[in-house]
């Protein structure tokens, strides 16, 4: 079973779509539950790498697996090459977590079609899980572009008024973008054919070791880039967000932003950065500029907007922005804070979504207007969004903060000083837009009649939060249990990108009143 | 003296005469006929090449294209009758219900 | 005289030949079955068709890795030619069982439809193992002349008419360049073999600079560049798909488009090797403007015949980037995809047969929406052929697209590459938008009028397995497409 | 040895989760404050024991890792708990504090339907605070200082319905969060600057140890004190920051009293303490600490003189007695910034339980009466020290000892402080102005506070008049008690030229004499000039009060003409010096409006609009195109005809 654990764990929710193509149409409880069931395996599947320790102590991938796929000949070949170590093994984790909990969420909110709806959450899960073991770079956007069809389906049909705009946008926006990284993933095969390297198909631990020219590595990470900052997204590539999460299902919304947005810092992390470290550094002061950018950005947007959904999307596009910020740091502080904060993020804002859902199913509408004097009607659901709220912000004690303060941290270290001052000011906008929303939804008297009998969450509502507010605490209080497992791989990383993980950029000379953003910092290495 | 140039300077008068006929002719029979004119410019070319480079491989090519004219008139005039009866027209103008 | 003969009898080998020969005969066989046939009824003459393919397929298959080489070096039936011809048999196979139910629907049910199918294929046969201008002209010819009248079959139907005469106006125009194209070239070789005028440009390295070398060659490339609809000389593709009869308009764009590409394949890199450089920036421009046309004008169009019609188009444009390659990868490239089109494209035609009501006055966007409520299985099955079409993996249309523009990376056309991804990102917009339509809209209509027929839903099985298979698994078929190219 | 430390932030958390997830079922509203309460004791209990066994220790600095926290590459942090003098002071006050007004707030708070969620939040407040003052580093403190705004944020918030409420604590926690941006931005720069020198720490003690490696006030030290002093602006509600305090006052007045008087909001001085080896090396940063400190005490004090309810000149009172301690901190009197937090910490607590006692008992008498008057409007009150016997006296014993008349609590710190702004190598005579005019004018405020509310006639509703009760013993025992303390609180401290030894100071000396001696901070100057200071500012006090006195009680109709004739400033400082329409205008407002502006015209039209205009142009070029399909024949002829010409004319010409 362990040999091929990671192709179970990925193709048993495609084994559960063929499951459902048996029940009948009609049977709604029934395709539910094996839906759910499906998933629930799933996650238990995936539980033995959690409690692996083997990530604890080296940084190499795990649970291999190896066939070969097409090989036609020297000049073209890909395999079948699974592994795992602890840069995707909390993404896996949280992939094969947030999926049961939103097929949970859909238990009363879809009534159209529920065989598809369920078919298709699960033909997402497998697409995601794959995209996250694959090491060779071909299999990996074969299981990238899968995530694509269910998603747009799922925006496409379940969604809301302005469905059809936001499906296509998103499917258009985001395939231009993978579009190019296919040409760039084509043009690093060939290259190492040509130079004679030793390959392994597509193979990303061969990849690695390419020596690719600095002008190669300078094109092919803008197109790995524009590629990952479509999906993450990076301002001002971002617009296709708003739009999908707004009009999406609660479950899609979940998904899309717990998992699929990570899709994108993770391909900067596992591909673009290690890929072509020569480039990263020209890149880095526009990128994390763009992030800086998106986390004021998108708060500002944020708090300005009038429906809740649109909202929490807005707030995605500023978390992301720590995330990218401390991922650019090219430091272990800020490397594992943008991997925690990607974690965060998936329970936090998914969160946030399924929050969103319940009252959405409540009351049919988001907007903030309607609302007033929530927390009367509904004590425990004020509890657990004020809490998620809180995550938000980023409240030391939560989730957020780690994420936050390492992202942060690592940034001021790595030389993105005034980014990061830039970047923490996103710590006020956060209270700033997320209190806002949460007093106009929560508190005051009830004004509007149709709040008066809301129903307090139910029984099915809360089970489907619970774990999510565990992991909040869970994190934000000993996030050691996720970063010792992060560590070594982290660590492998990092040199792969040419950075040195306990670098400190030091300041040209400690008493001048100008730490520009330019400083030609030199690089000064300490170990104790 | 009348060199290979000769005739494939005709040949290729021909066979322009034979594509601006099919470009601004409205009637379908002309255009297939100016169609043949182009065939036959090339079956002219065929020859006096055929001549020239000293080997029958031209000529047989001759023997061929005629027959596939030939071919190509029958399956040709009978379309054109068929729309013919449903249109009672064969000027190409007409022929223009499928566009865009 | 007498030695001539021996020695032209000698060269004969009928065994290079007996794959077209054997289907032209069962065609003609097939003719006599339908004149003596009862007038409307066609179903057996159908299945017998089928048969002959079948039997066809088998004696074509023996050519492989057994090339046979005959009439003087004018066929040569090796593995290329075995690749292409069952491209064509397959196209034509699976266009035969959409057609049965379809004619019947359509209240025309004549059974010389089938026979002519056979020998549109016999000639792309031809065309694939031809390595004679004249015998590559002939198949070409066989193909034509059966085609026009198949895009013509509805003589009651103004918009068939319409589509058969534009076909024929056009092709016979197209065959006049492509002929005096070949006449030039004669003139400058000497000869109509391809493997002459290789020789010839090897013996003679400046023939590259001879204007009527050039000339020549360039006309007989647009002769071919008509029947694949490469842009500037695609404009007859869309009104005549539109109006020909859809499993004809199906099996024109797979069948008798890959067997253009083979002889276009064989023409140019065999024969015409030394104009590569020339050749290769002509098709760089050639493969830009066709996929960009194809594709953009795609999106403007509301019946989906055009639709696909421009889809063909831009597929291609596609196409043509292996020939930019010039390279083993390009090329082997071409064969599969050529092979990948086929299955999705014809399976996508199949799915609009059946959803046609009679006359097929409903193959527009409106006309299907929530279809994939109403016929759910329908549904799915036109969703994958169409993601197949742009490019979406897991389907074989993704592994050919990338196995495409591989070669145009490898041989260092990236920019080439970028505008073609660009091109299918654009594409994915009009491909979308019937699956918007069906799945996310409400249904118009109820679609009683769908029977799904044994035959087309065989047919329909056979493309889905094809566009799956080779998705998911497509090593065998990939080394096969590379053990084709030459 | 002090292993049991843990036990103080844990009881409270305990009683936090306890009511939170069960206060609701429980619904014995003495079930529910027992346990809080109770546990609150036991916190105290516990701090009080390791504060005795502390004082009897010669070891002064103790630290307790509870578990590992965050561990990635070389940077390494734990939960872990510091005591030390400093600190020690600090859980005794907020245990101590803390039960006093958990056990005040059964009574002041009994029949409210959020019963346990209020005994929840401040539970949850108290171990917040508790490991502020107990974090070993900066980031364990970094979550007591947000888990406090988080409480401050939920009581303050805690009438939810009402907006103003709940703007309120909006208010709070965002200006708090601007204040988080300052500290965060310090920590950081802290942490790189030390990490640079090879030392990945966040803990105090090593903070302490490796001060020296950064330049004694350079721009380094500097930059990074800057930073935690924004936040302790932030959290301590000085300028410019101070304006979400009094509007803090939306909250249960028992949550004035400990978080917004007593504990939080002195978090900040707390901080500065807690780093003194880092400020102590900035004197920029001190300079502005004091300046800073002085003008709040000030300008707040001026506030304070004109507003009509009760809790807002508390709460005023509270700003510029924080800027008192700033002051202190500033100037590098470190321990009697510490000791005015302390007695502040008595004498305002009981000020603010007092004046929730009155707001109780008028609020009791209007519901009586149904009227829907102000309770906390002073114009109301009037004459009730005879309605409320103990809380009119331990109101006035913590009056006198805010305004700072000898030999009560207010007195010694309050002089203290004035001395050393005075005296110290960094304070400034200036400096003494400042806090001295402050102090005359508090003296003021708060008489005149106590003379509307305890003295003079009745002005309450007639029908609301007689049924103004004393409060309950729940209320009046910590009432007393404080009341108490604000008389005695002082005593610890009696400086060296009042013939005291002050004990407080020396207690302190471990944590702050060691950054006081190397950067050479002490006050100087002869008890002469001591004395002479120290009479000074009781005179101001004493003309303060006396002041108020023929205002309020002898000639009350004299205000009114003051009013009149000093009207613009009058409506100044009634209006707070506009300081919040001045923020709503500088930052609210275009803040909003650049949100706005940013999604409506940049993501939608411009950001949006590139991405659709794309496809606009990719669809619009593909109709044009279509139109070259015309249909005829000969067109597609042409098409082909025209190609075969370029294509041949181009490789052939």
């Amino acid at each position: 079973m362990a040999d091929y654990l990671l192709s179970i764990m990925t193709f048993f929710p495609l084994l559960g779509v063929l499951v459902l193509l048996f029940i009948p149409r009609d049977n709604g409880a029934l395709l539910k539950m094996s839906t759910l069931a499906v998933s629930l395996v799933t996650f238990a599947i995936s539980l033995p790498l959690a409690f692996d320790n083997v990530f604890a102590t080296s940084g190499a991938m795990q649970y291999r697996e190896f066939h070969e796929w097409i090989n036609v000949g020297n000049f073209f070949q890909m395999n079948y090459n699974l592994g795992v170590d602890g840069i995707s093994l909390w993404l896996v984790m949280l992939t094969t977590f947030i999926t049961p909990l939103a097929i949970l969420s859909t238990w009363n909110a879809i009534d159209k079609n529920i065989k598809g709806f369920m078919a298709m959450l699960l033909l997402l899960e497998t697409g995601m899980l794959g995209a996250f073991v694959s090491i060779d770079l071909f299999l990996f956007y074969i299981f990238w572009e899968l995530m694509l069809i269910p998603m747009y389906f799922l925006i496409g049909i379940w969604g809301g008024k302005n469905r059809i705009y936001a499906a296509v946008k998103f499917f258009i926006y985001t395939a231009v973008g993978s579009l190019l990284m296919l040409v760039a993933i084509m043009f690093i095969y060939y290259f190492a054919v040509k130079s004679g390297a030793p390959m392994n198909g597509f193979s990303i631990e061969e990849f690695y070791k390419l020596d690719l020219p600095y002008n190669a590595q300078f094109w092919l990470f803008m197109a790995f880039g524009l590629s990952f900052a479509i999906k993450v997204p990076m301002f001002p590539l971002h617009t296709w967000l708003p739009d999908a999460h707004t009009e999406a299902p609660t479950a899609g919304s979940v998904i899309l932003a717990a998992v699929l947005l990570k899709m994108g810092t993770y391909g900067y992390v596992r591909f673009a950065m290690p890929l072509f470290p020569e480039a990263l550094p020209t890149f880095i002061p526009f990128l994390a500029f763009l992030s800086v950018v998106g986390i004021i950005y998108g708060s500002l947007v944020a708090m300005m907007q009038d429906d809740i959904k649109k909202l929490v999307a807005y707030s995605s596009v500023a978390h992301l922005g720590f995330v990218m910020l401390g991922v650019f740091a090219l430091n272990m502080q800020g490397l594992a804070g943008g991997m925690i904060q990607m974690i965060n993020h998936g329970i936090s804002t998914g969160a946030l979504f399924l929050i969103v859902g319940f009252i959405y199913e409540r009351r049919h509408t988001r907007l903030i207007t309607e609302f007033g004097g929530i927390a009367t009607k509904m004590p425990i659901f004020a509890t657990i969004f004020m809490i998620v709220t809180f995550s938000s912000i980023g409240l030391p004690g939560t989730n957020g903060f780690i994420g936050e303060f390492l992202a942060l941290m690592g940034a001021f270290q790595g030389g993105l000083r005034w980014y990061a001052v830039f970047a923490t000011s996103g710590v006020i906008l956060a209270a700033i837009y997320m209190l806002w929303v949460y007093q106009r939804v929560m508190f005051g008297k009830v004004t509007n009649p149709k709040n008066e009998n809301l129903k307090d969450l139910s029984v099915r509502e809360i089970v489907i939060m619970l774990p999510l507010l565990l992991f909040i605490f869970w994190i934000g209080i000993y996030p050691n249990t996720f970063f010792s497992k992060m560590n070594p791989a982290m660590e492998k990383m990092l040199m792969q990108m040419g950075a040195n993980p306990v670098a400190v950029v030091e300041m040209q000379q400690p008493t001048v009143a100008h730490v520009g953003l330019d400083d030609q910092a030199q690089t000064v290495v300490h170990n104790d | 003296m009348i060199t290979v140039n000769h005739y494939l300077l005709l040949s290729a008068i021909l066979f322009a005469i034979g594509t601006f006929g099919v470009l601004t002719r409205k009637n379908a029979i002309v255009i297939f006929m100016c169609i043949e004119v182009m065939l036959n410019s090339v079956n002219l070319t065929f020859i006096a090449l055929s001549r020239h480079v000293g080997n029958m491989d031209g000529q047989i090519f001759v023997f061929f294209v005629m027959t596939v004219a030939a071919a190509e008139a029958a399956v040709g005039l009978a379309l054109m009758i068929a729309f013919y009866r449903n249109k009672d027209s064969i000027d190409v103008d007409d022929f223009n219900m499928l566009k865009w | 005289m007498e030695n001539l003969v021996q020695e032209a009898i000698q060269n004969v080998n009928m065994q290079a030949i007996m794959p077209s020969l054997v289907l032209s005969g069962l065609a003609m066989v097939l003719l006599m079955v339908s004149v003596f046939s009862k007038r409307g009824s066609s179903t057996h003459v159908a299945w017998l068709s089928v048969l002959a393919l079948i039997v066809t397929g088998f004696v074509a298959l023996t050519g492989w890795n057994n090339p046979q080489s005959g009439f003087a070096g004018s066929v040569l039936f090796d593995n290329f030619a075995t690749f292409f011809s069952m491209i064509c048999i397959v196209a034509a196979g699976l266009t035969i069982l959409m057609s049965d139910d379809y004619l019947r629907r359509e209240n025309f049910p004549v059974s010389e439809y089938y026979p002519l199918i056979l020998f549109t294929t016999a000639g792309a046969m031809w065309m694939a193992s031809g390595t004679d201008l004249m015998t590559i002209f002939l198949g070409l010819e066989v193909l034509s002349v059966s085609l026009y009248v198949l895009a013509g079959f509805f003589r009651h139907q103004t918009r068939s008419n319409e589509a058969g005469l534009k076909y024929f106006f056009l092709g016979a125009f197209s065959t006049g360049f492509l002929l005096y194209g070949v006449a030039l070239l004669y003139g400058v070789t000497g000869t109509t073999k391809v493997e002459g005028i290789a020789a010839y440009v090897r013996a003679n390295p400046d023939a590259a600079l001879n204007t009527m070398f050039i000339a020549g060659g360039l006309l007989l490339l647009v002769g071919f560049l008509f029947k694949v609809a490469a842009a500037p000389f695609h404009m007859w593709t869309p009104d005549v798909y539109q109006g020909a009869p859809t499993p004809i308009t199906a099996f024109m764009s797979a069948g008798p488009k890959a067997a253009a590409f083979a002889a276009l394949m064989r023409v140019m890199i065999v024969g015409l090797d030394g104009l590569q450089s020339e050749l290769t920036t002509l098709f760089w421009i050639l493969a830009v403007l066709t996929m960009t046309i194809g594709n953009f004008v795609a999106l403007s169009q509301k019946d989906l015949k055009r639709m696909l019609a421009y889809s063909s188009i831009s597929h291609a444009g596609y196409a043509l980037v292996g020939l930019v390659a010039w390279n083993e990868i390009g090329l082997s490239a071409i064969l599969f995809y050529m092979l990948v089109y086929t299955f999705m494209n014809m399976g996508a035609f199949a799915v609009l047969v059946l959803i046609g009501k009679q006359g097929e006055n409903n193959l527009n966007l409106d006309g299907i929406a929530g279809l994939g409520y109403k016929k759910p299985v329908l549904g799915v099955v036109l969703t994958i052929f169409l993601l197949s079409l742009m490019g979406i993996p897991p389907t074989a249309g993704f592994i050919g697209k990338f196995y495409m523009f591989s070669g145009a990376v490898e041989a260092g056309y990236i920019w080439l590459a970028v505008i073609g991804v660009l091109n299918s990102a654009v594409s994915l917009y009009y491909y979308l938008r019937v699956v918007v339509q069906m799945y996310f809209k409400d249904p118009a209509e109820d679609f009683s009028w769908v029977s799904i027929n044994v035959p087309t839903a065989i047919s329909i099985a056979i493309s889905l397995g094809g566009v799956l298979y080779m998705g998911m698994f497509p090593n065998t078929l990939m080394q096969l497409a590379k053990l084709a190219g030459f | 040895m002090y292993s049991n430390l843990w036990l103080i932030p844990f009881f409270p958390l305990v009683g936090a989760i306890f009511n939170g997830l069960f206060g609701k079922k429980i619904k014995n509203e003495a079930v529910i404050g027992g346990i809080a309460t109770g546990l609150m004791f036991l916190s105290f209990l516990v701090a009080a024991q390791n504060f005795i066994k502390l004082l009897g220790d010669s070891e002064k600095v103790h630290e307790l890792v509870l578990a590992s926290w965050i561990t990635v590459g070389n940077f390494h942090l734990n939960w872990e708990l510091l005591l030390d003098p400093l600190s020690a002071v600090m859980i005794m006050v907020v245990t101590g504090v803390g039960t006093l007004i958990h056990l005040y707030s059964i009574g002041y708070m009994h029949g409210e339907v959020g019963f346990y969620r209020f005994f929840s939040y401040m539970n949850l407040f108290a171990f917040s605070m508790l490991m502020l003052v107990l974090g070993g580093n900066a980031l364990v403190m970094f979550v007591g200082w947000e888990g406090v705004g988080l409480c401050s944020y939920l009581l303050i918030g805690y009438y939810y319905e009402k907006k103003s409420a709940s703007t309120a604590a909006n208010k709070a926690f965002i200006v708090n969060r601007v204040g988080d941006f300052g500290f965060l931005c310090g920590l950081f720069t802290l942490f790189w600057a030390l990490a640079s020198k090879g030392v990945w720490t966040l803990n105090f003690v090593k903070i302490a140890e490796s001060g020296h490696l950064l330049e004694s006030g350079g721009l380094l030290v500097t930059v990074v004190t800057l930073c935690f002093f924004l936040g302790a602006t932030g959290k301590s509600a000085q300028i410019p920051l101070f304006t979400w305090l009094p509007d803090a006052m939306e909250g249960p007045t028992p949550v004035s009293a400990l978080i917004h008087a007593a504990t939080m909001v002195t978090a900040g001085v707390y901080m500065i303490g807690r780093m003194n080896g880092l400020f102590a090396m900035a004197p920029a940063t001190m300079m502005t600490i004091a300046i800073v400190g002085g003008l709040t005490a000030f300008f707040a004090a001026t506030i304070g003189l004109a507003q009509n309810d009760i809790k807002r000149v508390l709460a005023y009172s509270t700003v510029s007695q924080l800027g008192y301690m700033f002051l202190a901190m500033g100037v590098g009197a470190f321990s009697a910034g510490i000791f005015h937090l302390m007695t502040h910490a008595f004498f305002k607590a009981c000020l603010f339980l007092g004046s929730g006692s009155v707001i109780h008992g008028m609020h009791h008498a209007y519901h009586h009466a149904h009227l829907h008057d102000d309770p906390q409007d002073m114009r109301n009150m009037g004459g009730l020290r005879k309605k409320m016997p103990i809380t009119f006296i331990t109101f006035l014993v913590s009056t006198i000892a805010i305004s700072g008349i000898p030999l009560f609590s207010g007195f010694f710190s309050k002089d203290e402080i004035l001395w050393w702004s005075f005296g110290s190598t960094r304070g400034h005579w200036m400096l003494w102005v400042l806090g001295a005019a402050a102090a005359g004018m508090t003296a003021f405020y708060m008489f005149r506070l106590v003379f509307m509310t305890f003295f003079g006639e009745q002005k309450t509703d007639s029908r609301a008049k007689d049924h103004i009760p004393e409060s309950p013993f729940t209320i009046t025992i910590p009432l007393m008690v404080l009341g108490l303390l604000a008389v005695i609180g002082g005593y610890i401290g009696i400086p060296a030229v009042l013939g005291g030894s002050n004990r407080f100071e020396h207690f302190l000396a471990p944590v702050f004499e060691h950054a006081q001696h190397l950067n050479e901070i002490h006050a100087h100057g002869s008890h002469a000039t001591e004395y002479t200071l120290m009479a000074i500012s009781v005179a101001i006090a004493i003309v303060g009060i006396f002041t108020a006195w023929v205002m309020y009680i002898k000639n009350p109709e004299l205000p009114a003409k003051f009013v009149a004739k000093y009207s613009r400033a009058h409506r100044v400082i009634f209006n707070k010096w506009y300081i919040d329409e001045l923020y709503e205008a500088v930052f609210v407002v275009p803040c909003k409006r650049i949100g706005t502006f940013l999604w409506k015209d940049v993501d939608v039209k411009v950001v949006d609009g590139v991405v659709n205009g794309c496809a606009w142009v990719v669809k619009g070029l593909g109709t044009g195109l279509r139109y070259t399909q015309s249909g005829y024949l000969y067109n597609y002829a042409m098409a082909m005809v025209v190609g075969v010409v370029v294509i041949v004319g181009f490789f052939v010409f």
